[in-house]
């Protein structure tokens, strides 16, 4: 069987449950494939795993993807599971924000490590400084909890809507107690989840024919994930998931991101995405050939 | 006496560039003629530099001959990314050789009347310095190690020049708030608990213990409680620095105030002298050395606690903050900017700290030879 | 007589400061807990008495500050119901963290000796290495662990070396910087003692420099092993939290799950007590050992 | 005249890692107030740590002992005497004056006063011109004579002296014993004194106590009534010999080996 | 014959924090091989430093010596003496069979030849008993004593001591006294021997070099032929006397002060 390492850009969690799920259902040994899923957390990206040679495709959001790429690590998106952000930024609603409006003068928490991208895209959007002071925001590099909110560190926090979201309604915040407002919802969305390998071993045929069956695989696994929310969780605490509950929930979430599973990526989204990330200067020209719809072509 | 005086680096250096020979030319863009200057540059060096010449002759040959080959093979890299050869690597070693001996040379045989003079106190950390960046920097475009993993030292150092104000605002963060906070009053706080712990042994038994568990907490684990519990500016980064720098300034002190000898304790108690007086006038004094083991250990580790705490929550500004999220943005050589900013700050802090021990504990047998 | 002293020497203090930390914990328990407990009184509309909000501060399953009977609790949970080798047992992840920290803090140790006998003994090194090694110690080891693995597991080497390999980096310096100071710390007059035998520089280390360098040999070890032990969990964090004590800080921080990270914080240091205490009781040995005034 | 020093059956012994060694065995000693005591005996039989018993710094493990009425701690907490240690025991952060000034600092000693005690005592020892050395960069005999100079700093009334001319040439030798004496005779002071010197012992005693090794005892206990006043020359008269050929001949039973 | 150890007009200035210090200036002296040569003369007047130059443990500021016919530095890699400090220097983490031993084990002696000699010199200077004591649980006397051993062990040709005898008693100095003479007869070792005591130094010597201090100079040299076999009661003898009588005067008249 060819061997495929994958390496995720977070722990095990529901969030990548098409992937454990093909690999514990024997999807990916049916198709001939020896798959190994490592983990990630803050300290690991994928990137720079993938540049190093420690995986052949990684799971990574596009911002990141294409920073990598300018930097010389020639990746590209083959597959995009995720067609909807789950990032959102929520804010209690006793709290000083009820809209956009009242974002002045207030401290909000942010994910940094790549995830930051819409976030500032946003605030250029609403003309917001975001170097504090009255007429401007001050951010704060947010944990990856919930704690910020909780502690009143910050008026609003970055949560995303399959995980840290329910962990504030565990703490007793119901939902009418929360103000959301959801990236994607806004349009202010920047691709998500998606599969991607390296360009130059995409040049080789065997290799492109290898991740044709693994992306077919791993898609099998998110239909079923998705038709069996129940099971899934439960492969995912097989994994090394925590919290059997909250695990079932985010499968649920996620299933809404994904919808109808079909690894193809939308050109609009990828454009979207582009444009955002220019205006922003993370990069700094247009990239070619970032993507290629090759392997989802042939499934 | 013969003309040759041979040593293992040159002797190294003349069998590395023979194989390098082999393998001509070295880079993709680097001709045959320009591979063999910096061969025979190499091979001249290694020859000139074991005769028995005048101590100026030897480092000016060995200067020449290892800097020429790196300035040459630096030059050879140029738009040939990845292309080096064996043959490259092995005149890269072969030059580094040469900076050894040359580095050893200036250092002298270490005798009494070979005190050196400051230059070469100086020199010598530097050629030392130079060369890892040399190394790396070859190594790392000669080889083709991908930006993301490695950067080469040159994209850092054009990265540290064109960041400026954003270093100087890291570093007033998490230096000048942070550390110094977080250092002072850990450091003030393993010495007076040591003083304490000191006098009566009864908290010495209760506290050291726990003195020990609190010390190996890893600071990974406290940084996100300190970041709750003081808030996500430097206060909770000063925290993490306290419990971290605590501890061995405990250790030292408690082993420093038993250092004392028995006779002169013995001195003190026929003057019928208190606990405190003992402490002072002689205790303490014994204890510099060990305090002064804990100061430098701390200011290191005062350093890596205040950034690492800020990789949890934190205000966008500090150098902890600064390679978290450049890492995320695959911006490796601001990563670099930032950890060869925090190296120069340990240094100085740490440099300073000797002369201080120095001129403290001029007394100690290892001052005195 | 030896239960007496240790009853007298040991339980007692240690009873009563543990004793003073507790009740102090409760107080800071409540504390913390309080605001948010009554905001989410008041989003939920009750008004609970006094007793009953103190309880409630005390049971809350994400609480800002978990109180020490929730911690035991957990602690008790994850150590005796379970099998110490089933990954959900703190024991395993302990386990595993040790045998990293062992690993490191042996390579450390040697490494730092090896560095200060080379620093002492030859001044090229003097000069030109401990400026370095200094430099090195300031790198933050959070930002380059993740690099470290990477590196090694690039060129084929995971498991425990990697994190054995960043407990070694951080647990080297304090062993080196002490032993430099402890190889110059012999008096003059023994140096000379052992000129006029002209003793080599191997018979001077070992006879005379080793020896005297003994005191800042044990204390320099303590500091060490707790920096190794703070290596392999900062170790484990970019391995994806698969095992340790770190994968369990980390995976608790994820879900906010306070509890769980004092849990494996309480463990840590239960190892750490260990291993200092294990370094201490073998430096007394050794003390006694060489003739040392008993006080 | 009641006895400053009043020691009755001491006992020591000390426990070592390889069996308990006898260091003192039965001594009873009264020692009156401005007596010039001195011990004399093999080396090892005990002479120092009898010294050490009187100042407290060992516990006896057998009898009793009192010192000016007091328990020997409360008499070092009332800082009743000066110590000369058998090895100088200076600190070497401290310099020379520093160190001669030590005790006047420890006994809050204004700082004018503490500077000329520290002169006068420089120049008893004939230090002056070490005042800025630090000790490693004194002879022996130098460190030997700033310790001395130490001791006589506090100006106790009571002086205990482990050896303290042992390092020290004849000429240094003399004037420093007559200087001694001369304190002595003046201030009245008590004065118990380690020696291995016959000749210094008999010059400058009221008493001499001989003692013998393995267990230390007192062997026997020479009167020495020379008188106040004892001018160098003393030491070639016939009582004097008589009395050095006495102690000479106790040292001699007491010892382990015939010379 | 050749001298074994040969000074020209040696100089040696320390530096200090606090000016330079002129310890030794302008010392000329031959020794030959089998003399017991003894230094003599004030404290602080550059004895020791005089020794430690000999020794290679100090270099001089001007002049030059030889030992052997090398120089001092060849002399002491070639282990051409063992040297006796003035401090016992005994290594606290070793008992006291142990630091004797230690000079052999850094000879590579082997570990049977090694227990004798080690057992052979502490019966010499009367340490049977104290193999497996530490330093510190030993009287100043007999740490003394054990460094005697130590170096003695070596079996060395040449031999440095530095006031060996200072802190016994006159039984076991005069004890050590007849036994370093009969070494010294039986082996032919020359012996540079500091002491502060006139007899002692009259009662061992073939010559006796007196020095005065700041700087240290050699005042006179006394020549001290009374012969190979020397009882104890030789000091008695007119000729003794006579020798003592003139290095006192020697002595007093480099001396700053009249005693
Ligand atoms: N390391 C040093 N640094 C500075 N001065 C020194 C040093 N060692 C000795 N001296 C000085 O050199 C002089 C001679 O000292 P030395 O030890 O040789 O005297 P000595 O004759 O042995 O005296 P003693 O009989 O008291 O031992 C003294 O004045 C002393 O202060
Ligand atoms: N701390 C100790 N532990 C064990 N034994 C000791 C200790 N101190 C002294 N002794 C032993 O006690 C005996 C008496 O020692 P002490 O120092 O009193 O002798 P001393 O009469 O002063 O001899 P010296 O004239 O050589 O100084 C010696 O046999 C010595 O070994
Ligand atoms: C390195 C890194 N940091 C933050 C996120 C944002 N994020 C996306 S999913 C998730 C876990 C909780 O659902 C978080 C925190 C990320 N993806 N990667
Ligand atoms: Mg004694
Ligand atoms: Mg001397």
């Amino acid at each position: 069987a060819d061997k495929v390492t994958l390496q995720l850009k977070w722990v095990a969690q529901a969030q990548f449950a098409g992937y454990f799920v093909a690999k514990d259902k024997g999807f990916y040994e049916e198709a001939g494939l020896d798959v190994e899923i490592k983990p990630g957390g803050p300290d690991i990206a994928p990137e720079q795993v993938i540049a190093g040679g420690g995986a052949d495709v990684i799971v990574d959001w596009m911002g990141g993807a294409l920073a990598a790429r300018e930097k010389g690590v020639g990746l590209v998106n083959i597959a995009q599971p995720y067609k909807k952000a789950g990032m959102e930024l929520v804010c209690p609603a006793d709290g000083p924000i009820k809209t956009e409006a009242d974002f002045k003068g207030h401290t909000l928490g942010v994910w940094f490590y790549g995830n930051e991208y819409p976030f500032f895209a946003w605030m250029n959007k609403l003309g917001l400084s975001t170097e504090g002071g009255a007429d401007g925001v001050t951010v704060l590099k947010q944990s990856f909890d919930v704690q910020p909110l909780i502690q009143k560190q910050a008026d609003c926090i970055s949560v995303m809507t399959y995980n840290e979201y329910w962990q504030l309604i565990d703490a007793g915040y119901k939902p009418e107690d929360l103000i959301v407002f959801n990236y994607s919802e806004m349009g202010n969305d920047l691709l998500e989840d998606g599969l991607y390998a390296m360009e130059d071993k995409l040049k080789d045929p065997a290799f492109a024919e290898t991740m044709v069956k693994f992306v077919k695989a791993s898609m099998k696994g998110w239909e079923y994930a998705i038709a069996n929310p129940d099971e899934a969780a439960g492969i995912v605490m097989d994994n090394g998931g925590q919290d059997e509950n909250h695990q079932k929930r985010m499968m649920g979430e996620v299933a809404k991101l994904i919808g109808e599973p079909d690894a193809k990526l939308i050109p609009e989204a990828y454009e979207r995405t582009a444009k955002a990330l220019l205006d922003q200067k993370i990069i700094t020209k247009q990239p070619e050939g970032a993507w290629t719809s090759e392997i989802t072509d042939k499934m | 006496m013969s003309a040759i005086r041979p040593n293992w680096q040159a002797l190294a250096a003349l069998v590395a560039t023979l194989y390098a020979l082999t393998a001509l030319p070295f880079t993709a863009t680097m001709g045959p003629a320009l591979s063999l200057a910096v061969a025979a540059l190499l091979a001249a060096g290694a020859i000139l530099s074991m005769l028995r010449a005048a101590r100026p002759i030897e480092t000016t040959i060995l200067a020449i001959a290892s800097f020429g080959a790196a300035a040459m093979l630096l030059a050879g890299l140029t738009g040939a990314f990845g292309t080096a050869n064996a043959g490259y690597f092995a005149s890269l070693a072969a030059a580094w050789l040469l900076g050894w001996r040359l580095v050893t040379v200036l250092s002298g045989d270490g005798s009494h009347g070979d005190k050196g003079s400051s230059l070469v106190a100086i020199a010598v950390p530097a050629l030392f310095g130079i060369w890892v960046l040399i190394l790396w920097e070859c190594i790392v475009r000669g080889a083709g190690v991908p930006f993301v993993l490695l950067p080469p030292p040159s994209a850092i150092g054009l990265r540290i020049a064109g960041s400026l104000p954003i270093l100087a605002a890291d570093f007033r963060q998490t230096v000048l708030k942070a550390v110094l906070f977080g250092y002072v009053v850990g450091s003030l706080a393993g010495f007076l608990v040591a003083i304490l712990a000191d006098r009566f042994r009864f908290l010495a038994n209760g506290l050291l213990p726990i003195g020990n568990m609190v010390s190996a907490l890893p600071m990974i684990g406290i940084a996100p409680i300190m970041v709750i519990w003081f808030g996500f500016d430097w206060q909770s980064k000063a925290a993490v620095v306290v419990v971290m720098t605590f501890f061995p300034m405990l250790v030292n002190t408690l082993a420093g105030l038993a250092a004392s000898g028995d006779m002169e304790r013995d001195l003190m108690r026929t003057y019928g002298a208190g606990h405190w007086q003992v402490l002072v006038k002689l205790r303490l004094q014994a204890a510099m050395p060990f305090i002064f083991n804990a100061l430098k250990i701390n200011s290191t580790l005062a350093l890596i606690g205040a950034i690492v705490a800020e990789f949890f929550g934190t205000p966008i500004v500090g150098m902890g903050f600064r390679i978290s999220t450049e890492v995320g943005r695959m911006n490796l050589d601001m990563v670099w900017a930032e950890i060869a900013l925090a190296a120069i700050v340990g240094s100085l802090f740490y440099g300073g700290l000797a002369l201080l021990e120095r001129a403290v504990t001029f007394w100690h047998p290892s001052y005195r030879r | 007589m030896q239960v007496g002293r240790f009853v007298h020497d040991r339980l007692l203090p240690i009873g009563t400061i543990l004793l003073v930390i507790v009740l102090a914990w409760y107080v800071a328990a409540y504390a913390m807990n309080a605001p948010f407990q009554r905001d989410t009184d008041r989003r939920a509309g009750v008004t609970p008495t006094s007793s009953e909000f103190l309880v409630k501060t005390m049971s809350q399953p994400k609480p800002t500050m978990p109180a020490p009977h929730q911690v035991v609790e957990n602690l008790w949970k994850n150590t005796l119901t379970v099998k110490p080798w089933s990954k959900r047992s703190l024991v395993y992840h302990a386990w595993i963290t040790l045998s990293a920290t062992l690993s490191g803090f042996a390579m450390g140790t040697a490494l730092g000796v090896l560095i200060a006998i080379g620093i002492v003994h030859i001044p090229a090194l003097d000069r030109s290495f401990l400026p370095w090694i200094i430099a090195s110690q300031t790198i933050p080891i959070l930002a380059i662990a993740p690099m470290i693995i990477v590196l090694l597991s690039a060129i084929g080497i995971t498991g425990l070396l990697p994190k054995a390999l960043i407990s070694t980096y951080l647990s080297f310096f304090p062993v080196a910087v002490g032993m430099v100071k402890g190889l110059r710390s012999p008096d003059v007059l023994h140096l000379d003692l052992m000129r006029t035998y002209s003793a080599n520089k191997v018979q001077t280390l070992w006879k005379l420099r080793i020896p005297a360098s003994v005191p800042f040999f044990f204390t320099s070890m303590k500091v060490a092993i707790a920096a190794s032990l703070i290596g392999a969990i900062v170790g484990e964090l970019p391995t994806g939290a698969v095992a340790g004590i770190g994968s369990k800080l980390l995976a608790g921080s994820y879900y906010s799950q306070t509890i769980d990270i004092f849990a494996a914080l309480i463990a840590g240091s239960i190892v750490a007590i260990l291993l200092v205490t294990l370094v201490d009781l073998a430096g007394r040995f050794v003390n006694a050992r060489m003739g040392a005034r008993q006080p | 005249m009641n006895p400053v020093i009043s020691a009755q059956n001491l006992d020591l012994t000390f426990t070592t890692n390889d069996g308990p060694v006898h260091a003192l065995s039965d001594i009873t000693l009264d020692i009156d107030k401005g007596e010039f005591v001195s011990l004399i005996g093999p080396s090892g039989c005990g002479k120092t740590t009898l010294l050490r018993v009187i100042a407290d710094l060992e516990q006896p493990t057998g009898g009793s002992i009192s010192v000016n009425g007091m328990t020997p701690e409360q008499a070092r907490i009332h800082r009743a005497y000066g110590y000369v240690f058998q090895q100088a025991a200076l600190f070497p952060w401290r310099t020379i004056a520093d160190n001669i000034a030590l005790p006047l600092e420890v006994m809050g000693i204004a700082a004018a006063e503490r500077a000329t005690r520290v002169r006068d005592n420089m120049a008893l020892v004939d230090l002056m011109g070490f005042e800025n050395k630090f000790p490693w960069q004194l002879s022996g005999g130098m460190q030997q004579r700033a310790s001395i100079a130490r001791a006589l700093s506090v100006q106790p009334d009571m002086l205990l002296m482990d050896e303290p001319f042992g390092a020290l040439d004849e000429i240094v030798r003399d004037h420093l014993n007559s200087q001694l004496l001369k304190l002595w005779a003046k201030t009245q002071k008590t004065v118990v004194f380690v020696t291995h010197s016959i000749p210094e012992a008999v010059y400058l005693s009221t008493r001499i106590v001989v003692m013998s090794p393995r267990p230390g005892r007192i062997h026997s206990i020479i009167d020495c009534n020379l008188g106040a006043d004892r001018p160098l020359d003393i030491r070639e008269t016939p009582e004097f010999l008589a009395i050095a050929h006495q102690v000479r001949e106790g040292l001699r039973e007491g010892h382990s080996y015939e010379g």
